[in-house]
């Protein structure tokens, strides 16, 4: 289990690594490496050319603007899961961190590369989709923002154009009366979730529904929102049995799950009922706090 | 940039100038390279958490890392921990609280909780075995292990 | 003796070098020139081989060979059949062994192909992908019943069908107990395949030294000694021009005894060959089809009670999977029929298993090697009358135990070890009611789970017992020599991989000789410091190599008094040993350190008595006459989650008699693990092939072993009944811990959810698979 | 793995059936075809490129063996694929109904994977294999309609 030969470029700058990208089409961006390289050791994965963004400083770093959090495409999984502002502006971002995989993968990993990576049966896809948050990309001639839910297009396909590079993901904060919750089955702690269900909910002063975002993960191609469980409760008192029939809508209507060794789609669609209950019923309850 | 690459790396204080292909694991190039051998692999696709080594200060699986990738950082194996048989206390109370069988792995677990045990000096039985879920261990079902933790945690204190 | 270290829970000797990393693992072994061996493995379950061209990567820089069954010449045949089947009447074996590298046809995914040997790993597996292979696909055979079938596919011709064995143990009449029973529980249970998964890959590294004719090998083998006599042969050598080192082995469970992998009889050859070191390590992806593997098992099993539950008698037909060879002959299978009868008195038994080849990897043993799944069938069928009796499940266990003064106790069949399954020694009784009292049973069934059920917490017990025959033959050695530095040194040949026998064979002589134990420095596994034995084994470490390193002590105290004793001028039986000295009972002043009388022993000059053996040192060998019976009660309580099937084990209780304990920090510690491993194989571990042999999930992101946040902490008791068969009263521990772990996981799980007429005959059981077995349950009963 | 379904294809049967055995459409219902011949009227070999997501640039050599070919109702591909990341192989047959606006291309197969691609590619293996059926069938139909000129179905 030996990596095959490739050839490296570490750039200094946000510009050079967008013209070796050009410049090499089968190039491929090393980020922290915890997804590619396992995939290059199985030679599974054997991209001619690697260009490590390691040494792109400018990409790492948590900010906030007012009421916005912008997370540069290099900060690490701990990074994310150990900031005040993360844990203040994204709290929905912060539960869910400590899923990801180990200490030591969180440690290298980095949130730019686990969206570009775009696992079907990764958490921050699905929180992304659940937040609304805008990825920001960026290609030798321009910037550009992009919706998570325009980003993720299918199987590990997302809205990332040959020679584009994400550069940071901005979140804006929740209006009031917001609430989220985070949940995922996994076999073992750390493991590809069997299901994982990113819940946000904002009641309207009259604790009705007034929005939801409900993202499901590792039920489909990509992360799923789940539309009909959403409008389930659109305009709804959120009360035990409108979120019962919003998680039947989830697990039912809203998910295609396919089949693998740990879960077959019966229990997929049953895991998604239940994971979509229990957060939605977490997320009101903070709605109401 | 397809040959050989220099890598400047410093291990366990002592710095190192070696080249290598860029495909070279960071795991291999300690191993083979510097010749050493405690660093152990057990899975070669981040699982296992044998091969965990500190990349300046915050724990990393070696066969997750290009050693390119280490060029101009620092590293700490296992056999930087100890200065010859005076052993770390987190090695020491390892021995006390018999929490190591074969040992293959216990070199991966040591490296993984010492930065952990800094940021989490008074750790409860359930975040012990959390931080202990990157790595797996065959022989000790875990248990002698969490006692080893909870004794060097109890220990800290009065140091 | 003064000092006492027998019992004591002594720290291990061995943990420095191993948490400093200067312990010498097998992979650490680094010589200048060698090269590095990767090796191309079939994709294909069961194929015709029609053409391997090596020539693309013969020419590939930093190649230096490319060898296949083509180019190994007379050196490809075969390897030997391990473990010749017991002189059972009737038996049926038919041995196909594997081979260096397939020749004609593959029988297994991953079976080699074609050996690469380059200047580097990398290398050599760049050269695997300019391999050209041509496979002519045949028809996998891969379920039991079916491989048996007429005109099913055949994995080796030459038999006519996949029937590898046939073997038929009784014991009385079942059909006659059958006809009074009161009540026949009869099912069907399915025990899947699971790996060993050591986190130590295996490794074979080997030098050959053309000035000493002298061929080095270091090995990840719990066996050095045998691998030495069985490789020399093949390799034209004398066995003295072999050494064998089994270094620090990073956990072994079974398979590492397994001789003699393709990689283990290529890598020495190739060195000889080459003219330079060669080092193969195995990595984690093909871990999981070149070291063999266990379990899997289809049991069709019979049980005829009595109203009151006693056993009249059991009757079990059983299908064992020995994948694509069987060089192991039939310890695991005889084994699950051996274990299969427990601490019960059966007074009838009638029991045949047929072992079957299929195009999977080999099946030796595992930690258990057979012997869980005997007592899952067992465990279970007593589940199942205690529920259909309406008797409460311990008090059926109770009701049947061997009771202690019917010892020892002879099952009139044959174990594993040739001899028949005796056992020795045991108190059932006091272990199942020292585990009703631990885990406080009686308690939780009469309030605690009601109120738990009442607050809506679906939360059940497990208890079951278990034997585990251990501490088989044939025999181990040891010498021990007490050198002029005063240092005791000791050697035995048994290999250790992290059992902690550097600190109990240690201790046993440290008593022996009066010294403190870190001042006996034990080497294992090394055929150069001692070349006589069989390997770890069977939970044999600690009784048989142990015994053998207290005979040495012993011989070697009769030196030490009888050369000491003219020295001091008294008898020796006015003598004592003690301190690392040897004096004059009562008078401190009298003394000689045992250094100074080593030196006095071997002297330079002068006359001896004619007949004198110079030194203080002695080689002793024990063997005993049978095997000894362990026992235990495991108690588990776990909680599950209906809606999503997820089970948490909440509490784990054992109670284990492995008859003298010699360290219980090694003991416990051995439990333990054998715990951690039993939860593996109850609800994570799960070798996954599909219908045409290919394994699904051959890494560790699919295969599940189980990490820290899975494995409780096991509460644990012990008793010590001394076992007769050996001068120490010990009985093996290595594999307990995983015996009885999933029959008490299955009884835990029904227990926890007592109205859903849930009833689990397989393992192991993911979530998945037992939320399917809940919905089939509600249906039954929603139809019914 | 069982795979099977109906597909809605612009034209006749007979329309259909000459373009099905033309090579280059034959590799636009198989996503990542980048070479594909006619050896003999019933036996096509080429050359499969598939990556998705961590899998980059697996190559596999392709071959189609047509057999019980009954124009236009129709027929059974024996395919196998093989290369560095494992096999796939299987008999898949179609069948071509004739509907009012079109012809209900009818498919099942019974596909063996082995190798690589199945001991490490479990997780994603029934999504993958989704996906390359409907990029299949969608370019199919794109190519259809292309060369028959005929209305979007």
């Amino acid at each position: 289990m030996k990596p095959p030969v490739f050839a490296y470029h570490r750039p200094d700058t946000v510009e050079q690594a967008l013209a070796l990208l050009v410049e090499h089409e089968d190039a491929k961006p090393l980020a922290g490496g915890q997804s590619l390289i396992p995939a290059m050791n199985f030679r599974l994965a054997a991209p001619a050319v690697l260009v490590d963004l390691g040494a792109l400083e400018g990409l790492r770093g948590i900010s906030t603007q007012g009421n916005e959090l912008r997370i540069g495409a290099m900060t690490t999984h701990s990074s994310v899961e150990r900031s005040p502002e993360v844990a203040r502006v994204a709290p929905l971002l912060a539960e869910a961190m400590p899923h990801i995989a180990h200490p030591q993968i969180r440690n290298r990993g980095t949130l730019g590369g686990s969206l570009a990576h775009a696992d079907p049966a990764a958490e921050l896809p699905a929180v992304m989709l659940a937040l609304g948050a805008r990825l920001v990309l960026q290609s030798a001639q321009a910037e550009r923002r992009v919706a998570a839910r325009d980003f993720f297009t299918g199987l590990f396909a997302t809205a990332l154009a040959p020679g584009e590079l994400v550069t940071a993901i901005e979140i804006a904060a929740l209006p009031a009366h917001s609430g989220v919750a985070f949940e995922e089955f996994a076999r073992r702690h750390g493991d590809f979730a069997l299901v994982g269900v990113a819940a946000v909910v904002t009641l309207d002063e009259g604790g009705r529904c007034r929005e939801a975002r409900i993202a499901l993960l590792s039920v489909g191609e990509g992360p799923v929102l789940a539309e009909r469980a959403v409008a389930a409760l659109h305009d709804e008192q959120p009360n035990p049995e409108a979120i019962r029939a919003a998680a039947e809508a989830a697990g039912t209507d809203d998910i295609d799950p396919p089949a693998d060794l740990h879960a077959s789609a019966a229990y997929r669609r049953q895991l998604a009922r239940v994971l979509t209950r229990r957060a939605l019923s977490r997320a009101v309850d903070r709605a109401r706090a | 940039m397809n040959g050989q690459h220099t890598i400047r790396v410093t291990v366990n204080g002592i710095r190192y100038e070696r080249s290598a292909e860029p495909r070279l694991l960071l795991s291999d190039f300690l191993r083979q390279e510097l010749g050493l051998t405690g660093t152990h692999v057990g899975c070669e696709h981040g699982v296992c958490g044998a091969c965990t080594v500190l990349l300046d200060g915050s724990a990393v699986r070696s066969c997750l890392l290009f050693a390119v990738q280490a060029d101009g950082h620092a590293v700490t194996t296992v056999e930087g921990l100890s200065s010859g048989d005076q052993l770390h206390p987190l090695q020491q109370a390892f021995h006390e609280a018999h929490a190591l069988q074969c040992g293959f792995c216990t070199p991966g677990i040591l490296l993984s909780l010492i930065p952990w045990l800094e940021e989490h000096p008074n750790p409860d039985e359930t975040e012990i075995r959390a931080a202990l879920s990157g790595n797996l261990c065959r022989c000790t079902g875990y248990a002698n292990i969490v006692t080893a933790v909870q004794r060097f945690a109890a220990g800290a204190g009065s140091r | 003796m003064t000092s006492r270290y027998f019992g004591e829970r002594v720290l291990r000797l061995e943990d420095t070098r191993l948490l400093t990393g200067r312990a010498l693992f097998v992979d650490d072994v680094q010589l200048p020139g060698m090269l590095h061996v990767a090796f191309l493995r079939s994709d294909e379950a069961h194929a015709r081989i029609t053409s391997i061209d090596v020539t693309a990567a013969r020419t590939r820089p930093g190649v230096i060979a490319v060898y296949t069954a083509a180019d190994l010449g007379d050196y490809w045949r075969p390897g030997p059949l391990l473990v010749p089947p017991p002189p059972i009447q009737g038996l049926v074996f038919n041995t196909a062994t594997q081979v260096p590298l397939a020749k004609d046809k593959v029988r297994h995914a991953g079976e080699p192909l074609a050996m690469v040997v380059a200047e580097s790993r990398y290398v050599a597996e760049d050269a695997l992908e300019d391999i050209q292979v041509d496979l002519e696909p045949l028809p996998a055979v891969t379920e039991l019943e079916a491989a048996l079938a007429e005109g099913a596919p055949l994995v080796h011709e030459q038999f006519g069908s996949n029937l590898a064995a046939q073997v038929r143990q009784t014991k009385g009449d079942y059909a006659a107990a059958r006809a009074t029973a009161h009540t026949i529980i009869t099912r069907r249970f399915h025990y899947d395949r699971g790996a060993s998964a050591a986190i130590e890959n295996r490794a074979v590294a080997a030098q050959w030294d053309a000035r000493a004719e002298e061929l080095t090998i270091w090995d990840t083998t719990q066996a050095p000694i045998p691998i030495r006599n069985g490789l020399a042969p093949m390799l034209g050598l004398r066995e003295s021009q072999v050494r064998v080192i089994a270094p620090f082995i990073g956990g072994g469970f079974g398979p590492k005894i397994m001789m003699y992998y393709p990689e283990e009889v290529l890598v020495p050859w190739a060195a000889m060959r080459l003219q330079r070191p060669v080092k193969w390590t195995e990595d984690r992806r093909e871990n999981f089809y070149a070291t063999t593997q266990e379990r899997g098992q289809l049991h069709d099993a019979e049980l005829a009670v009595a109203k009151d539950g006693t056993i009249l008698g059991v009757r079990d037909r059983f299908l064992h999977d020995t994948g694509a060879y069987d060089p192991y002959g039939l310890t695991v299978p005889i084994n699950s029929q051996c274990t299969l009868l427990g601490p019960y008195v059966v007074p009838n038994y009638e029991s045949e298993f047929t072992a079957v080849f299929t195009t999977k990897p080999i099946v030796t043993p595992v930690r258990g090697a057979g012997r869980q799944h005997g007592v899952f069938v067992m465990e279970r069928l007593l589940d199942f009358a205690a529920r259909e009796l309406g008797i409460d499940r311990v008090e059926i266990r109770r009701r049947n135990l061997i009771p202690r003064d019917a010892f020892p106790y002879d099952h009139e069949i044959l174990f594993q070890d040739f001899r028949p399954l005796v056992y020795d020694s045991g108190d059932y009784q006091a272990a199942l009611d020292k585990a009703v009292e631990v885990s406080g049973y009686a308690r939780f069934v009469r309030e605690e789970q009601p109120r738990l059920r009442r607050e809506g917490k679906h939360i059940g017990l497990g208890v079951v017992s278990y034997i585990e025959g251990t501490g088989i033959g044939p025999y181990e050695g040891a010498r021990v020599t007490i050198e002029p530095s005063g240092t005791v040194r000791l050697a035995t040949g048994v290999g250790t991989q992290g059992q902690g026998h550097f600190t109990t064979f240690a201790q046993i002589v440290a008593d022996v000789l009066g010294v403190t134990p870190d001042a006996v420095q034990v080497t294992t596994g090394d055929t150069r410091e001692f070349s006589w034995g069989s390997g770890t084994f069977a939970s044999r470490g600690a009784v048989v190599a142990g015994s053998a390193c207290h005979a040495a002590a012993l011989k070697v105290r009769d030196r030490i008094l009888t050369v000491a004793a003219p020295l001091l001028g008294v008898p020796g039986d006015e003598l004592e040993i003690s301190g690392g000295q040897v004096r004059v009972r009562g008078a401190t002043d009298r003394a000689i350190g045992l250094g100074e009388l080593a030196r006095k022993a071997n002297p330079l000059r002068g006359a001896v008595t004619p007949g004198t053996e110079p030194g203080l040192e002695a080689t002793a060998y024990f063997g005993p006459d049978r095997g000894n019976t362990a026992n235990g009660v495991h108690a588990i309580f776990v909680e599950v989650d209906p809606e999503t099937a997820a089970v948490t084990i909440l509490r784990y209780v054992v109670v284990h008699d492995c008859g003298t304990v010699i360290n219980p920090l090694v003991v416990e510690a051995q439990v333990q693990g054998g715990v951690a491993h039993g939860i593996g194989n109850s609800f994570y571990e799960q070798l996954s092939f599909d219908e045409n042999g290919q394994l699904l999930n051959a890494s560790f992101m699919d295969y599940l072993l189980p990490t820290a946040l899975d494995v409780p902490t096991v509460e644990m008791a012990h008793l010590e009944t001394p076992s007769p068969l050996n001068p120490l009263g010990t009985k093996g521990v290595g594999e307990a811990g995983a015996i009885p772990t999933a029959a008490a996981f299955a009884q835990a799980i029904e227990d926890a959810l007592p109205d859903s007429g849930l009833e689990i005959t397989e393992m192991p059981l993911s979530p998945c698979r037992l939320y399917e077995l809940l919905v089939a349950a509600r249906e039954r009963r929603t139809d019914a | 793995m069982i795979v099977e379904g109906n597909y809605l294809l612009p034209g006749s049967p007979d329309a259909i059936w000459d373009l099905l055995m033309d090579p280059a459409v034959l590799a636009k219902a198989m996503p990542g075809t980048r070479t594909l011949e006619r050896v003999e009227p019933d036996r096509y070999e080429g050359v499969m490129r598939v990556g998705i997501g961590p899998i980059t640039a697996a190559e596999f050599a392709l071959g189609i063996v047509l057999s019980d070919i009954q124009r236009p109702q129709r027929y059974a591909m024996q395919i196998d694929s093989k290369g560095r990341f494992g096999f796939t192989r299987g008999l898949a047959r179609v069948e071509l109904v004739p509907e009012a606006n079109g012809t209900v291309m009818r498919y099942s197969a019974d596909l063996q994977i082995g190798g690589k691609i199945a001991a490490l590619g479990q997780r994603l293996l029934e999504s993958v294999s989704k996906l390359l059926l409907r990029q299949g069938l969608e370019a199919l139909n794109q190519e259809l309609q292309t060369r028959l000129g005929g209305a979007p179905s």
